[in-house]
């Protein structure tokens, strides 16, 4: 390569109130390079990428762009200093349409108007470059996730910028949806703009990215060429340690039929759906984006209302009308949405915990018990070894890994007898990753019957002994641990149905 | 010596109880004793802590205008139970006795404004009657003696009676739409000269003015102005000034242990030009 | 195929509905009441309804630019009495011209928008409260600005705005469209009206674009005092007088209005067409109640349950 | 070490000083006034502020508890006014015992809140609006319920509940510290007060923990119903009268008092202590106002001003 240097990052210091987030770290990027920043949750990546793009103000340390020394005070100085960025979080507005949030802020006008002829024309450009089929005019809230994080692509790459910064842009996105992406930053390589790549999956690493930066508690670790480097030794500078396998050798003991679900459906939401489930096994299920794997969770959850079909639970037909129901009957639901649907954030660790079960812990039948409550989430603390100063913490102060344990805990407090984990991992680093597939191991060990729902395939490959497949509301067919394979389960999710 | 007087009014929202207040201080600095004014923005509740508040200064003597007469009977009991005597003005209070009482005779003043109106459409007529707030004792009693005053003639009808809030917008409103459903209309009364102010506008804008005539009652100034140009045929003038004046004068009196009338009538006067 | 087409039609027809969901129930209203009121559908009675209505929808413009961004204002009613006093004082007690006093009461106005959104923006403080605690001073500023006295005596100039006509309609309504007129262009076609539903839509998106959200949030504040004082001014000069407890509940009837008219009170959507049909449904609805003679305190009730079912109907719609 | 021991030190005494920030405004504001009027710090005056604060504290709690779940209730002052004309009805005109006089009317409370939770949780509307309408509504049944008339003349038992005393303690004053205590535990020590937070958090995710929150919401909601019920209860025992137009504006002076005691507009975080002390300060403020002789015009800007400096102080110290 030995390209010249556009950016260079020094000895960069951030402190939050209570967290020293970055502590002199370095960063450099090249024209036209794809730089990969790696880390834990919690290491700093999304920190350092706000820091240069002028949303958050460094504390210490220079940021050199084109041998220059600069200074953002806001977005839109970094903006024009030709500095774009994909937020980790969508940041769109859901009641603007598709071309009014691509250009928000940088609308062509005439006289005082919008310009709104040159603003779907450019639009349709821009889309058209990228390859997707999205209206220009559809709202936001009428798109689903993947489009929209197509979306969010499209706004920063219209900005014409030097400098890219990609935060976590695959985590939602379905595998053509990122074919078509790492197609366009090949695209944008040749055009000699510089790339940086935040992401939790290593594989993409070593397809797209040229070098890789480390950080790990806010601390720079190292920097190294991918061609010159494998997954152990990066997962090693990532978590200070190795890690044997990323997936652990699963042992399966299924017993005897303890859910069938017969002929569901749901309005808009899920079609003619049966399968069944055993005690101790895994079950997972894989699908494209929008299949309706997390509708058919919440459909068996009792979340919605109206359905047909039948639920038999332990040999009997059962009524699910609410996720009360289901909870007590023995059956819960880990939502693929921590912060909008696992947690209270407001609330402390403990508080969150126990929120299932406070019916359990009273005192004269009315009162919480509150020694029962600590004693609760101090085991969980300890058995999942969550990350906490004490139970008494707000959840919203934790990191997320350390957060999905916390809604892992109050799942497991209502001792469930089926649990169905959609994304379970999403968002979340390889050390926490790999001790929640130790705890599922644990689970089916105890008899406990896991669904298993989750976008990266491999996780459904690896830690399920069954695998169903959804395409458009339906399951398209099933296949046992030894049919299942990349290949197998691609065929079924794109609609081609086994015989 | 020094007297301490404390004078507690239903609202100064309303120029009516401005006049009152600014009568009673003039005379009160006439007479060089001090005031203190409290003011409960016409709720009953605000009204007795406001007074409770003025007997923590232990006053020497209380005038209140009570913004409804059976709820400042606690207000009333405090100040006799703490020896202060009470002096109510304009409003009187409901079943308890007071020191003195100073005010118009409203139900005399509705009758008044009832039988000018009759008088002057021959004893027959139809009539819009606008409410004041419903509840208070103003409402009620011109009411009350408008309608007896209606009642006495057989030709005369009220055929809208339509509350405006004692206020000049809602009056207009209410008068706007009440026009629109009635063709015939002769005379509007209404329970304060806000209301027959806003009425009036209303009554002008659709060209009906020399159709209907309106009366007031308070004779503010605007509607004095009014009564003059012709555009009201007439409002019941209460003095509120006076009022305030005469009230001050009392309460001095009862602090010097002078006799004073039970009930001292404020005179009323049917302003026609 | 077919059935796809079908299904898309009736989709379609779905959505239009919904989109005028609103004016559909106005003219449901209108409907009922012209048969049950002889006096309802008459030119002067119709003409005469949005008189009265243009006093409140003037603010409810304001008001949906407000709720919009995910606010709220609750002291539109003492903007509206301030500005009305202010004006009217600097006609009879300061004896200037007519229209340099307009200008002192639109500033005014505006001064008090200004401050309340300087305290949204800048000083992060809840709406609410801000502008709770604006209703109560700015009150107390005309209460002591007029001494509890209406101000009253205008010459003919003045009483134009709120009395006169042009041809045969009325002025303030005239107002009251050119109003809405520009206020839908603002919200529609430019891009402060975009970054209007920006803000309400997701205001940290918004600042992560690089648009300066507390600069239009101050904006929408101020303009919003602004249009109180339009709305005081004429309600002054339609009154002859200035009244110091004038708009006093305003800001609640103004905010159905708003509601009524779909906007969300969460903000980031709706607008301004479907508030002046909801000022106008409250309003019909208090004409028809009064022409049908219906006493007063029924008529609560009924405001109220109509509201209530405006709002069901609204979101059961919505569900579909 | 050292320097992180006094670090710690000082986070601790700033979180502590956080924490009972609302207090320290009321004892400042208690120090100033009993500079500048010898009749305030006096038994008889303390005793004389925490009787009037009664009224407005018993409902501020339920408002509490609706403002904690993310909810909001206009309607607070309606309710009171309709269970204090419900409840004087059945004594007065329709001569029942006392105390199944009281029950009637708490009755009549509780049922309002309850349609209006029912309206928030199950019909999915606004609180705002819902609330609004039964602002309206109620107010609407009270007037025709009394005829617009007060209704008045009770015997002493039932004056026992507004005017009466225990020792020096005024009976209302009792019944607001044990309603305190009561709700204090029902938030921060039962599963219901738990949930009520939940919601205010994170409504979804109180939901898939298995949590009946529609259930809750009408709960709070009710119970809101209820507690304007005693209110109106007190208030009519005190003033010895129903007036059909008692609470008007309530429902402001709850929300200040709410907001004032640290409770989050958007819910999940604040609790009842400090509303009392939110309550107290409004109450000090008007009585001190009093006590001082300002004039009302200007205690209207001077309340205003102080509840807008409480919550600026309020943000910054949470910035710190
Ligand atoms: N606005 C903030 N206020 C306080 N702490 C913050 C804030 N933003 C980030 N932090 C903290 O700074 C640290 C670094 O966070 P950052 O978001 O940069 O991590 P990350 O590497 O992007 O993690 P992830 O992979 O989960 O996205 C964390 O401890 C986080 O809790
Ligand atoms: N905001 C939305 N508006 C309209 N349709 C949507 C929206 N979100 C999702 N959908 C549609 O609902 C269906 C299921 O979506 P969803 O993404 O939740 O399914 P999923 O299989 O659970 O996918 P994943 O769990 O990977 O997100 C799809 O048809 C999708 O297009
Ligand atoms: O007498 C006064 C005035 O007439 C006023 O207009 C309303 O309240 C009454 O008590
Ligand atoms: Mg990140
Ligand atoms: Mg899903």
């Amino acid at each position: 390569m030995g390209a010249e240097k556009v950016l260079e990052m020094k000895n960069i210091t951030k402190t939050f109130p209570g967290v020293k987030a970055l502590d002199k770290v370095n960063f450099s990027l090249k024209k036209g390079e794809v730089h990969a920043l790696l880390g834990e949750n919690g290491a700093g990546k999304s920190t350092l990428m706000k820091v240069l793009n002028g949303i958050h103000q460094r504390d210490e340390g220079e940021i050199i762009l084109r041998g220059k020394s600069v200074e953002f005070n806001d977005t839109k100085e970094a903006q024009n200093a030709g500095l774009a960025i994909i937020h980790q979080e969508l940041e769109l507005i859901p009641h603007l349409n598709v071309a009014e949030n691509i250009f928000l802020g940088r609308e062509e006008k005439k006289g005082v108007f919008i310009d709104y002829k040159k603003l779907y024309q450019n639009t349709e450009d821009v889309l058209n470059m990228l390859g997707v089929n999205i209206d220009p005019k559809s709202k936001i809230k009428d798109l689903n996730i993947g489009s929209q994080q197509m979306v969010e692509i499209a706004k920063a790459v219209s900005q014409d910028a030097e400098i890219l910064v990609m935060d976590e842009p695959t985590s939602s996105l379905t595998n053509q949806e990122i074919e078509i992406l790492f197609k366009l930053i090949e695209r944008l390589k040749d055009q000699d703009i510089a790339i940086v790549y935040i992401s939790h999956r290593l594989e993409e690493v070593f397809e797209i990215c040229d070098r890789v930066t480390v950080l790990r508690d806010g601390e720079f670790v190292g920097e190294v060429e991918t061609v010159e480097t494998d997954e152990d030794e990066l997962i090693n500078m990532m978590v200070g340690r190795t890690i044997e396998d990323r997936f652990p050798k699963m042992e399966f003991n299924p017993g005897e039929e303890i859910l069938k679900i017969d002929n569901l459906s749901v309005p808009d939401e899920i079609i003619n759906a049966s399968f069944s489930l055993r005690k101790g096994e895994i079950l997972g299920v894989a699908g494209l984006m929008g299949s309706g794997r997390t509708e058919l969770a919440k459909s068996i959850f009792g979340v919605f209302k109206t359905k047909t079909g039948g639920i038999y639970y332990k040999g009997e037909k059962i009524e699910i009308n609410s996720p009360a129901d289901a909870i007590n009957k023995g059956i819960y639901y880990l939502s693929e949405d921590r912060k909008d649907e696992g947690l209270v954030l407001s609330l402390s660790v403990a508080n969150n915990i126990s929120i299932s079960i406070l019916k359990q812990m009273l005192k004269a039948n009315t009162f919480i018990n509150s020694a029962s409550e600590k004693e609760l989430a101090q085991k969980y603390i300890n058995d999942l070894n969550i990350k906490t100063p004490s139970e008494k913490q707000l959840v919203k102060n934790l990191s997320g890994g350390n957060q999905q344990k916390v809604v892992i805990s109050k799942l497991l407090s209502t001792k469930p007898e089926v649990v169905i984990l959609d994304e379970p991992t999403r968002g979340i680093d390889v050390g926490a990753k790999r001790e929640i597939y130790n705890l599922m191991q644990e689970l089916i060990d105890k008899e406990v019957a896991v669904i298993l729902i989750s976008s990266e395939l491999p996780e459904v490959l690896n830690l399920s002994n069954r695998v169903i497949v959804m395409h458009e509301k339906e399951i398209m067919g099933e296949l046992d641990a030894a049919e299942a394979d990349q290949e197998a389960v691609m065929k079924l999710a794109t609609g081609r149905r086994s015989q | 010596q020094d007297i301490k007087i404390g004078l507690a009014v239903s609202t100064l929202n309303n120029p009516f109880f401005v006049d009152l207040k600014d009568g009673a201080e003039a005379m009160a600095e006439e007479m060089g004793v001090e005031i203190l004014t409290v003011d409960a923005q016409n709720d009953a509740a605000a009204q007795l802590s406001s007074v409770e508040d003025l007997l923590i200064k232990q006053i020497d003597v209380l005038i209140v205008n009570p913004v409804d007469g059976n709820a400042v009977v606690s207000a009333i009991t405090a100040a006799k139970d703490a020896g202060v005597p009470v002096i109510t003005v304009d409003r009187a209070a409901e079943g308890i006795d007071v020191t003195s009482h100073i005010a118009s005779d409203n139900v005399a003043g509705g009758e008044m404004a009832g039988d000018f109106i009759a008088e002057q459409l021959g004893e027959e007529g139809n009539v819009v009657e606008l409410q004041g707030i419903p509840g208070t004792s103003a409402a009620r009693d011109r009411g009350k003696g408008f309608n007896q005053a209606m009642d006495k003639y057989s030709g005369m009808e009220v055929i809208a009676r339509q509350p405006a809030g004692f206020d000049r917008a809602e009056g207009m409103t209410v008068m706007e739409n009440i026009l629109q459903g009635n063709q015939n209309i002769d005379a509007v009364f209404a329970h304060n000269d806000n209301m027959a102010l806003g009425a009036m506008e209303a009554i002008a804008a659709a060209g009906r003015s020399d159709e209907i005539m309106i009366v007031g009652f308070d004779a503010i100034d605007d509607a004095r102005e009014a009564v003059k140009e012709g555009e009201m045929a007439a409002t019941v003038a209460q003095k509120p000034g006076l009022m305030g004046e005469m009230a001050v004068e009392t309460a001095i009196k009862v602090v010097n242990g002078e006799e004073v009338a039970e009930y001292t009538p404020v005179p009323l006067e049917l302003i026609t030009e | 195929m077919n059935n796809l087409n079908n299904n898309i039609n009736k989709k379609n027809v779905i959505e239009i509905l919904n989109k005028f969901k609103t004016g559909i129930g106005l003219l449901i209203l209108v409907t009922v009441l012209s048969f049950m009121s002889p006096y309802f559908l008459t030119i002067p009675n119709l003409l005469n309804v949005v008189r009265q209505v243009s006093i409140i929808a003037i603010i409810s413009f304001g008001m949906t630019m407000v709720i919009l961004t995910g606010g709220i204002d609750l002291s539109v009613g003492s903007m509206l009495a301030f500005s009305g006093a202010v004006t009217a004082g600097m006609i009879v007690n300061s004896g200037l011209n007519v229209f340099v006093a307009i200008l002192i009461g639109l500033a005014a106005g505006t001064a008090l928008g200004l401050f309340n959104g300087i305290a949204v923006a800048k000083a992060k403080l809840p709406a609410f409260i801000v502008t709770l605690a604006m209703m109560t001073v700015a009150r107390g500023f005309t209460l002591i600005y007029t001494n509890g006295r209406p101000i009253s005596g205008f010459d003919e100039t003045f009483r134009f705005f709120g009395a006169g006509y042009l041809g045969r309609i009325p002025v303030p309504v005239i107002i009251m469209f050119i109003l809405l007129f520009i206020i839908y262009i603002l919200l529609k076609k430019t891009p402060l009206g975009r970054y209007i539903y920006a803000i309400g839509g997701n205001e940290k998106a918004t600042k992560l674009s690089g648009i300066n959200t507390d600069r239009i949030k101050i904006a929408v504040y101020a303009l919003n005092g602004f249009l109180a004082a339009v709305s005081g001014i004429i309600l002054t000069s339609r009154l002859n007088s200035a009244q110091p407890m004038a708009g006093e509940g305003y800001e609640l009837d103004a905010i159905a209005a708003v509601v009524l008219g779909g906007t969300s009170l969460s903000g980031g959507s709706g607008g301004v067409v479907g508030t002046i049909i909801g000022a106008l449904i409250i309003a019909v609805l208090n004409n028809g109640l009064n022409l049908l003679n219906v006493s007063s305190f029924y008529q609560l009730v009924a405001k109220g349950a109509v509201i209530l079912l405006a709002v069901f109907l609204d979101r059961k719609s919505q569900q579909q």
